[in-house]
């Protein structure tokens, strides 16, 4: 049976990346980062979380605006590491679940009336790769199963932050009539606050993102009804696909129980992580 | 709510990345981001503008590519800075060098604002 | 002001396009069939219908099962004319209306939560190429501008019927909202009874057919909820895609005046044609 | 329901094209999907089998659509029909061929069940 163990949020700087390929975890102006995931990836491991459904965006790695789609749900048993204009980053081909996905696919477009487009190829982006290495196991390969779920929050119209609490919603309907043994975790990527273009280049809002963060463990449906405009006035433009946590926490139960907790603002984003743990899951 | 962009820019210094600025930047932003296979950097280093003449730019957005001019490549060109970033990947800048250019200010002007001055700049 | 004149539904078969582009139309077997559609341009001509909304689905011909959407709508000034196998169709490139599209994406993601695939390139198919130029002027170029909104009814798991029917709701919506003048017709494509695979290869069932085409004239709600399997039992497999017709139904008032209908039934497919009017255009 | 398929597959006849069919069939139906390009047609048509080698057919498939066998490709390869009918683009199979080798019958016999055979067979 399917079960719904955790919930995370994670930032996806392409920054944490390279940081982590340069082996930079224990320099002074890294440190604070990469000490905040050490609990919440041993934690993960304690909770034997088998799968991974990471709610990302791709930046133009594999998606162009020639077609946007709204929301992308892979749908295959290997998703190749993306060249972003660097390079491809030197980490093991992401390892998908054929038959989860299209467990997944099932129930989400075919009772939950989501409008996915399923991707039997798709090739994967910072979005994914900066918070799965540090959740969990790599080496010699992945130690958990990936369904990606792409969100476009590049060009507007954007899915309302409504649309992706209840995309949570059909995640959890799905997961839980999964026939197989699978304990899932869900994490919602991107932010905090930043701005990468115009002369607001570079605005932050440490206050918000905290904000954000209690309100996201404690009472994230306050969330639901901020609109578009006002998530991008108060983290800056770019920070709006904040939105994608809303599809992590849609998933877990009301309460959770809170496992984890870390920020940190360096020089062009807020980064934060939280960990939670799913109330049915811990009561079991 | 602008009629140009089908969208209310009303935050200042900010440029939102509409339908209808997609749809005037689609070339520009189709020529960044082929810039993510190798063989297209290669070919943009060697000849960038008889690459950029494959993608059929206008003389303007030649101009401010060459020029380095993200902020008019944004706020005029329909560029996305997602894609435009790419572009660094051949040129060298990083996104605090096309941050600082957006904002009027010399990069160390720019980095001088920071909390915590990061090596990696993207 | 945007104004839904008329809903059309309408077989898109592609040996109608081959005949046509023969110029068989006064043929024998092909009579009927051609006849059909004259009073239906007539009719849309004197409407002064100035957009048409489209809904069809491509075969193979733009997209493919590497990244399949559910729904894709165009947002384009011109939509090439497709290579199916065959080589390219003699038509005009297909004119699109860029203001009106982002529009619809606008209301229909932004407001009314569906997640559209938004295709800025898009090549046209026989799903939409063979009903446009029987329904409208297109020498020396189109006499209409054309919104293409592809439906996922090839690769399971497909759209609901009550998603299409939703969809057309979203759509009225979104014409009714549009600040232009727009005299719109919402067109849905595909079918009728057919299947093209199997030893049930060739199954066809005009009495399905012509309650179908009762039903989604007087009664169309009860089509919502036919499951996926009994459409396929009754039509065959293929004759799924009649689902797509909801979609047009859907952004027409309950009752409409029905202007013409016409059915014939030669080899593989049962070819359908209906056109309704708006009751609210038609009181205007 | 079909742990397989993950669809039922109860109408006698009819191979439902789920997901998991879609996924057998990729390279299969990437393959034909090609056909729709002018330039691979013609690739095709002159070496099938180089062509075929190019998105990795297995012996079986590869032999599969040497013998025109398209309800092999259909009921266990994975093949979609859409995709599979572009293959008589090269081959000169219309649909009614390619539906009668699936019931099992001549083209004839399978004509003559029709109401009107139309010359157009697709
Ligand atoms: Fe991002
Ligand atoms: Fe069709």
């Amino acid at each position: 049976m399917g079960k719904i163990v955790a919930g995370v949020g994670s930032s996806h700087v392409p920054s944490i990346g390279s940081a982590f390929d340069q082996k930079a975890q224990e320099s002074p102006e890294w440190k604070p980062l990469f000490d905040g995931y050490k609990p919440a990836k041993a934690w993960l491991k304690e909770k034997e979380v088998t799968h991974a459904i990471v709610i990302y965006n791709d930046h133009g790695t594999d998606f162009f605006f020639d077609k946007c789609p709204t929301f992308a749900m892979g749908a295959a048993e290997e998703y190749p590491i993306g060249d972003e204009g660097w390079g491809i980053r030197d980490l093991p081909t992401v390892k998908g679940d054929l038959d989860f996905s299209w467990h997944l696919a099932n129930s989400i477009i075919g009772e939950s009336e989501f409008d996915l487009t399923i991707c039997q190829e798709m090739v994967m982006d910072h979005g994914l790769l900066v918070p799965l290495p540090l959740l969990f196991d790599f080496e010699p390969d992945w130690g958990v199963k990936t369904v990606p779920l792409h969100v476009n929050v590049l060009q507007h119209p954007l899915p309302t932050p409504n649309r992706l609490w209840q995309l949570g919603q059909a995640i959890r309907k799905a997961v839980e009539s999964y026939p197989e043994d699978a304990r899932v975790a869900v994490i919602g990527t991107g932010g905090l606050s930043h701005q990468l273009h115009g002369n607001r280049f570079g605005h932050m809002n440490e206050n918000w993102d905290q904000e954000f963060l209690d309100m996201i463990e404690d009472d994230p449906k306050k969330l639901i009804d901020i609109p578009h405009d006002v998530w991008m006035e108060r983290g800056g433009a770019e920070s709006v696909e904040m939105i994608m946590w809303l599809g992590m926490r849609g998933a877990l139960t009301q309460d959770v129980n809170k496992v984890h907790r870390s920020y940190y603002m360096p020089m062009l984003t807020g980064m934060g992580i939280t960990v939670m743990e799913d109330k049915v899951a811990s009561a079991a | 709510m602008s009629k140009e962009t089908g969208h209310s820019d009303h935050i200042p210094g900010t440029f939102v990345f509409t339908g209808k600025r997609s749809a005037k930047g689609l070339k520009l932003n189709k020529f960044a981001y082929s810039l993510a296979k190798a063989e297209n950097r290669e070919a943009f280093g060697k000849d960038p503008v008889a690459y950029m003449d494959t993608f059929g730019l206008s003389d303007w957005e030649k101009q401010k590519i060459i020029e380095k001019d993200v902020k008019a490549l944004v706020e005029e060109g329909g560029g996305s800075i997602y894609m435009l970033i790419k572009i660094g990947a051949v040129t060298g800048d990083g996104l605090a060098s096309m941050g600082a250019q957006q904002r009027g200010e010399t990069l160390e002007e720019f980095m001088a604002t920071r909390n915590v001055p990061l090596k990696q700049n993207t």
